[in-house]
């Protein structure tokens, strides 16, 4: 049997997207959350074909262009549809009513599709435009709230940087098609072997720079904490969850096909990652904004996946890949669950009051009280990302940890020691929060507060679970982490 | 049989904690009762545990890729700590249903009181290092989230976070350890770790022993760490009891005495545990002559009886160590429950403003007394046995200066524990506060502790008999009751330390006019600064937030600069490019 | 040798463009000077060979662009334009030119050796070859449109009352460690 | 020294590359910053087309270029909406004044 199934993962987003447009604008607008939900159900048959099925083809040709699902394509899809299929069902009730609902459905499921499908490119230039469609799909996302200034002036730098961004792909896509010849990710592989050096680190360089404006490294990551805090909750899950994530991997991808220099980009990202966790921790201890202070955490942990891939490349530590493929799955459960919760409370808090601000930690005074599953889900996703046991994030923490330790290299041991105390130091602020929700007094924002809607609370439900099983269970999620690690082990040649 | 009664030990304070957290807050009495029962049933199946203790692994899950075997091994050690953990924490949680009447949010409090109940069974009892961080981990969230119980007071809130940054920190020595035994063993299994210790390399094998150090210091709040515990008595007074004075505090002493035959060897090692120890003992002590709260100064004595614990591990007293920890345990826990009834009826913790008390609550001053008898090391109570046997350690094995230094120890601990009693019992009525006698449940706890203080000793013989049977690595001589009588008795050492006892007493009796007042020594500044430590605290603290805050500059939401950051970041990766190629 | 000076020529000529499209103060003139830019860009294209690619640039980065920007110019009126930067421009020159000299000093031994390769006809390329990128374009486009509805759309969102917070500094910070 | 055709045509494309950004750090307009990157992506088409024709693939490099015109068009078109709807919030297009999301 040769079927080609993988494709269907990337087509059933991207079909739906004008399907659930045009359902929007031609019949009811509530018909578009059944749609959009519907779409994404439907795309998880093909992820779960590829695992349950034997003999799958997994690559696919249009032409000269191959997409190819590897075991890093499938993490990303895992963790885009998973948070993808939770954002949609949060945003029934949350986007419900708002001017242009059925364009929000559109944009996600498209963003869907394109990540994926960045996730299996393996020509160059069509991996560039996967990554750009994402990022024009995202746009409208971010700036979604038209009528609030702060909203516009997210997206006003979200779009700027990642142009400049792009422009720097390009350049290095230009730079590796005038040495090679070729855009194919494999023939690139097999061509930089023999070639000279210097173009190519400049392509490297170029590669870092352009997808780290998305991935957010510091000091590109200027834009994080204003498009995470504005977009609407739903978006900044899959922003803060999915998309900076998906760079990742996107850098990864291209930065693999100059594997000569595996070791020196190790370095680097080893580097960037130390400079995201102190930097995403100590601005975080400064934010009163709820959104504002997860976004900051977000830099924190691509900082810890940073460190297992620096850990992977420089030394060779399969643990290390694998543990920030582990990292980055987790990440998008606890930082998705914690943007949901938050929205969730601004839902009750202000939006069905018909007010539109931004929410703060002292709003969320007493919220136990009146909002226990809300308060406990949010507590849960928040120690999670303090690496508190038992829960998932301390698990793959301790994996990125064991790959710098195993080196045996002094250096990365006391790297990992950094990383051990900025966990600590990133309870400063997670902790506070956790304890103004269980507070006795409830503050005026909760005492005015309506209910949260069941579809909303389901998908909070949904995540804390996987949080708390796989903290109980590491190796549940090994038959993803491994391949994604094994796979990204062996693009760079190590 | 053994595997079964080990799940219960763990799993039954955590399912308790499950159903407590579901119930609500508008059924008190359904609430108490339940945790009184889920309490007393972990108490119970961790006694059960004791015939059946082994040094087999009795439970034994494989996790899977880097995190090795989920392993149980309940020893002796494991098995008393274990016992010590569930029955005090079954009687704080009694002494709980009088002292919490009427509180808000007893669901949180009886959740998280029998969440700590099973982790702290679980670090205990767990056989892999790694998941002894992970109990580890959960106990100091429990400490955190208890010392915070009253969060709408800034000060608990305060407090907690202190607790749970000081200990957390002190955790990554325990993190680096299991990592690196991970590294070069490749298993986390603590049996490992002791088997292997002449074939690892010398200098990872001193990280791992000094980095168990700062781990075991900083939950013990040992020098220099010792700045969190004082802060944590914001938290309900059985919580005091339980986590920040029975068993919680302990984990730390467990610790070095767990790895005491590892790193034995290790340059430096013991002599350092010995000067922490001692540092710790002797700075609390002192802090306690003057401390006026009730509840801070029973913090200090912990720590300075904690130091007792620690520098016995550091002469090789073992034994002792953990004969100290279990009397220390039970009349730690009755002084911190008595003073929590004392509390409760008088609503201060102030002991300027108490006084004469005795004549209102006899009951709570007798059992009191007991406590303070205990912990002054007085004969025939449980703390003179084993306090005179660390001290004959410190004699016999350890340097000179460091016993001349615990003695010292003792004398003082005399003097503040009798200021202590005097101030809040006796002599005059410095306030009229309208005191009442203790509920039934707290004097059952009170009870049941006051006897546990003249008769755990008796335990010294089964106690030494069942550590030297099931552990494999330490080398326990065994020793009966009697013996231990015998050799206590006739040393000299035990009447120079009694002479000293009473020294301390008799300096307290001749100044009590002055002490009794309370007044503000001159000394009190250093004290209450816990000798610069607060400000060393404070300075970590505001040049984090500093740094945080001048950090907040570079995030100037100005375009331009935003782009700059980018090819600022464009030039600094060339130059890494260029320097490395 | 003189079709180096025309391809210098045509770059220094574009940059120049560039530079007055950035500097000048007022965004119509902006506009027609990025349109010069697109005219240079072109003849570089088709010089290059790339004659197809020259058209397209010409009548989207010439015509289109300029087009929209002129209406969006039209829209948001003349703003008067402030010359002054907020990053001081000694510090932007200098980074960008020591950028651009190491990049240069990267790339340029790489460019000497020219293969004259034979053309394959661009539309077999473009719609043959790599008929996927196109396919994603299609999909980019329409995420493109979907985005100026969104943005641009007559409706007015739901009435909202806004309360914009300014985070406030004297909010306890929970952090006396 | 003779000056290779290509090369004349890279040290072109690097001189509006460096304009460019300057550019973005320099310009405050809104739409001004729409228009640099415009600049930018043309110094990106030839390179693209420089790049194919230097590595004997011109067809593969005028390909992506013609697609990279225009797939950046449209984000110069959703850059302009965005921009519109900020000069109709923010009443201004100044960036100094667009900064009120800092710290």
């Amino acid at each position: 049997m040769n079927l080609t199934i993988f494709p269907w993962m990337i087509a059933v987003p991207l079909g739906a997207s004008p399907l659930v447009y045009l359902a929007g604008r031609l019949f009811r607008p509530s018909w578009v959350r059944g749609l959009a939900l519907f779409a994404l159900l439907l795309s998880w048959i093909p992820f779960v074909l590829i695992f349950t099925g034997q003999g799958m083809q997994l690559s696919f040709n249009v032409e000269t262009i191959g997409l190819q699902a590897d075991g890093i394509s499938l993490l990303l899809a895992a963790v885009t549809l998973a948070l993808g299929t939770v954002v949609v069902l949060f945003s029934g009730p949350y986007m419900a009513g708002e001017v242009g609902e059925e364009k929000y459905y559109a944009m996600l499921l498209a963003m869907i599709g394109f990540m994926i499908g960045l996730g299996c490119a393996k020509d160059l230039f069509n991996f560039w435009m996967w990554f750009e469609a994402m990022a024009v799909s995202s746009y409208l996302l971010v700036a979604f709230y038209r009528e609030v200034p702060a909203s516009l002036e997210a997206g006003v730098k979200y779009l700027v940087q990642s142009a400049v961004g792009s422009v720097f792909v390009l350049l290095g896509i230009a730079l590796v098609l005038g040495n090679t010849g070729s855009l194919d990710m494999d023939e690139i592989r097999s061509a930089t072997g023999t070639l000279p050096q210097s173009g190519l680190a400049l392509a490297g360089a170029f590669f870092v720079i352009g997808f780290g404006v998305k991935v957010a490294l510091v000091p590109l990551h200027t834009w994080l904490p204003d498009a995470h805090s504005q977009a609407p909750s739903g978006i900044s899950a899959m922003l803060s969850g999915v998309v900076i994530e998906a760079g990742l991997i996107a850098m990864l991808r291209a930065l693999s096909t100059l594997g000569i220099l595996s070791v020196s980009w190790g370095m680097l990202f080893l580097g960037f990652g130390t400079l995201n966790m102190l930097f995403g921790n100590l601005m975080a201890l400064q934010q009163t904004q709820v959104k504002r202070m997860l976004a900051y955490s977000s830099l924190s942990h691509i900082g810890y996946m940073l460190l297992g891939i620096g850990f992977a490349l420089s030394d060779g530590q399969q643990a290390g890949a694998q543990g920030a493929a582990f990292h980055l799955f987790n990440h998008m459960l606890m930082k998705g669950l914690a943007f949901l919760a938050a929205g969730a409370f601004m839902f009750a808090l202000f939006h069905q009051n018909q007010v539109q601000r931004s929410l703060e930690v002292k709003d969320l005074a007493g919220a136990a009280r009146k909002y226990p599953l809300a308060a406990l889900t949010f507590s849960i996703a928040l120690l999670a990302l303090g690496g508190l046991p038992p829960l998932a994030g301390f698990m793959s923490k301790w994996q990125i940890f064991v790959a710098g330790f195993q080196s045996g290299n002094g250096w990365l041991m006391g790297l990992v020691i950094f990383a051990a105390l900025n966990s600590v130091l990133s309870l400063a602020y997670y902790a506070p929060v956790v304890n103004m929700m269980y507070r006795q007094k409830m503050g005026d924002a909760i005492e005015q507060g309506k209910s949260i809607p069941l579809a909303m609370n389901i998908s909070l439900v949904l995540l804390a679970l996987s949080i708390v099983v796989i903290g109980l269970w590491p190796s549940l999620m090994n038959w993803l982490t491994e391949p994604a690690g094994q796979a990204i082990l062996s693009a760079f040649g190590q | 049989m053994t595997a079964i009664l080990v799940s219960l030990v763990i799993g039954i304070p955590w399912i308790g904690a499950l159903i407590l957290w579901r119930t609500s807050d508008e059924a008190p009495r359904l609430q108490h009762t339940l945790a009184v029962a889920f309490s007393i049933a972990a108490g119970l199946s961790s006694l059960a545990l004791l015939p059946y203790a082994t040094s087999n692994t009795v439970i034994d899950i494989p996790m899977g890729s880097v995190f090795g075997n989920l392993t149980f091994t309940p020893d002796g050690l494991a098995v008393t700590l274990t016992i010590i953990a569930c029955v005090i924490g079954s009687l704080a949680v009694i002494f709980s249903v009088d002292y919490m009447k009427g509180e808000a949010q007893l669901s949180r409090y009886y959740a998280f009181v029998l969440l700590f109940i099973g982790a702290m069974a679980g670090l205990v009892l767990s056989g892999s290092i790694l998941f002894m961080f992970f109990f580890w981990e959960i106990t100091a969230l429990c400490s955190y989230a208890l010392i915070s119980f009253y969060n709408d007071d800034p000060k608990a809130v305060a407090g907690g976070i202190k607790a749970l940054i000081i200990t957390q920190v002190g955790g990554v020595g325990l993190l680096a350890g299991a990592l690196i035994t991970y590294a070069t063993l490749g298993s986390y299994q603590i049996s490992d770790l002791i088997n292997n210790t002449e074939s690892m390399p010398a200098n990872l094998l001193g990280l791992i022993a000094f980095g168990f150090l700062l781990a075991a210091a900083a939950k013990s709040a040992q020098f220099p760490f010792h700045t969190w515990l004082p802060d944590a008595m914001e938290a309900p007074t059985p919580i005091s009891a339980l986590i920040h004075a029975a068993t919680m505090v302990n984990a730390g002493v467990y610790l070095l005495a767990r790895f005491y035959p590892a790193f034995v060897h290790v340059p430096g090692w013991a002599l350092s545990v010995t000067i922490v120890g001692l540092i710790s003992a002797l700075i609390t002590a002192f802090m306690a002559l003057t401390a006026t709260d009730l509840k801070r100064a029973l913090a200090y004595s912990t720590v300075s009886q904690l130091g007792y614990m620690v520098y016995a591990i550091g002469v090789g007293g073992f034994f002792a160590s953990q004969f100290h920890l279990l009397s220390h345990a039970v009349f730690k826990a009755l002084l911190f429950l008595a003073a929590g009834a004392v509390i409760h009826a008088a609503g201060t913790r102030d002991m300027r403003r108490m006084g004469a008390l005795g004549r209102q609550m006899p009951f709570v001053r007798n059992v009191f007394i007991l406590g303070a008898l205990a912990l002054m090391g007085l004969p025939i109570l449980n703390g003179f046995w084993s306090k005179e046997l660390i001290l004959e350690m410190g004699l016999t094995h350890g340097p000179l200066w460091a016993y001349v230094g615990m003695l010292l120890v003792a004398g003082m601990t005399a003097f503040y524990t009798l200021r202590m009693t005097w101030l809040v019992f006796f002599g005059k009525a410095r306030e009229a506060l309208h005191v009442h006698e203790t509920g039934i449940a707290m004097k059952i706890s009170l009870g049941l502790l006051a006897i546990g203080t003249f008769t755990t000793w008796l335990l010294a013989g089964p106690f030494s008999h069942m550590l030297q049977q099931t552990l494999v690595f330490h080398s326990v001589t065994e020793l009966t009751t009697l013996e231990l009588v015998e050799e206590i008795l006739f040393t000299p050492a035990t009447y120079g330390a009694l002479a000293v006892v009473t020294l301390g007493l008799g300096i307290f009796w001749l100044g009590r006019k002055q002490a009794a007042v309370g007044k503000e020594a001159r000394f009190d500044i250093l004290s209450r600064e816990s000798f610069g430590f607060e400000w060393l605290n404070r300075q970590v603290t505001s040049l984090t937030l500093q740094a945080g805050s001048a950090l907040q500059k570079t995030q100037t939401g100005k375009l331009n600069w935003n782009v700059m950051g980018i090819l600022g970041a464009l030039l600094a990766v060339l130059a890494f490019l260029l320097w490395s190629a | 040798m003189i079709e180096s000076v025309c391809y210098l020529l045509l770059g220094m000529g574009a940059a120049f463009c560039a530079y007055r499209a950035m500097i000048s103060n007022h965004l119509l003139p902006s506009t027609l000077y990025l349109a010069c830019v697109s005219a240079l860009a072109s003849i570089t294209l088709y010089m290059l060979g790339a004659q197809e690619v020259a058209v397209i640039e010409l009548s989207v980065g010439a015509g289109l662009v300029t087009v929209l920007l002129v209406y969006a110019i039209s829209v948001v009126g003349e703003d008067n334009l402030d010359p002054s930067s907020i990053i001081p421009k000694p510090l932007a020159f200098v980074l960008v030119s020591t950028i651009a000299i190491l990049a240069a000093s990267m790339v340029y031994p790489l460019l000497t050796s020219v293969n004259g390769a034979e053309q394959v006809p661009l539309a077999q390329v473009l719609w043959k070859e790599r008929a996927l990128d196109v396919w994603v374009q299609v999909a980019l486009i329409f995420s493109g449109v979907m985005g100026v509805l969104g943005l641009l759309s007559e409706k007015e969102q739901k009435n909202r009352s806004h309360e914009e917070v300014i985070p406030s500094v004297e909010l306890e910070k929970e952090v006396h460690v | 020294m003779t000056l290779d055709p290509l090369n004349a045509v890279l040290i072109g494309v690097i001189l509006l590359l460096a304009v460019g950004f300057y550019g973005l750090l320099i310009t405050r307009n809104l739409i001004k910053i729409v228009l640099v990157l415009q600049i930018l992506v043309k110094a990106v088409v030839i390179a693209l087309v420089l790049a194919g024709k230097a590595s004997g693939q011109p067809g593969l490099g005028q390909s992506i270029a013609a697609t990279v015109i225009v797939a950046d068009t449209i984000v110069a078109v959703v850059a302009l909406a965005l921009a519109v709807q900020v000069r109709i919030r923010f009443g201004t297009l100044d960036l100094s004044k667009i900064s009120s999301l800092r710290g």
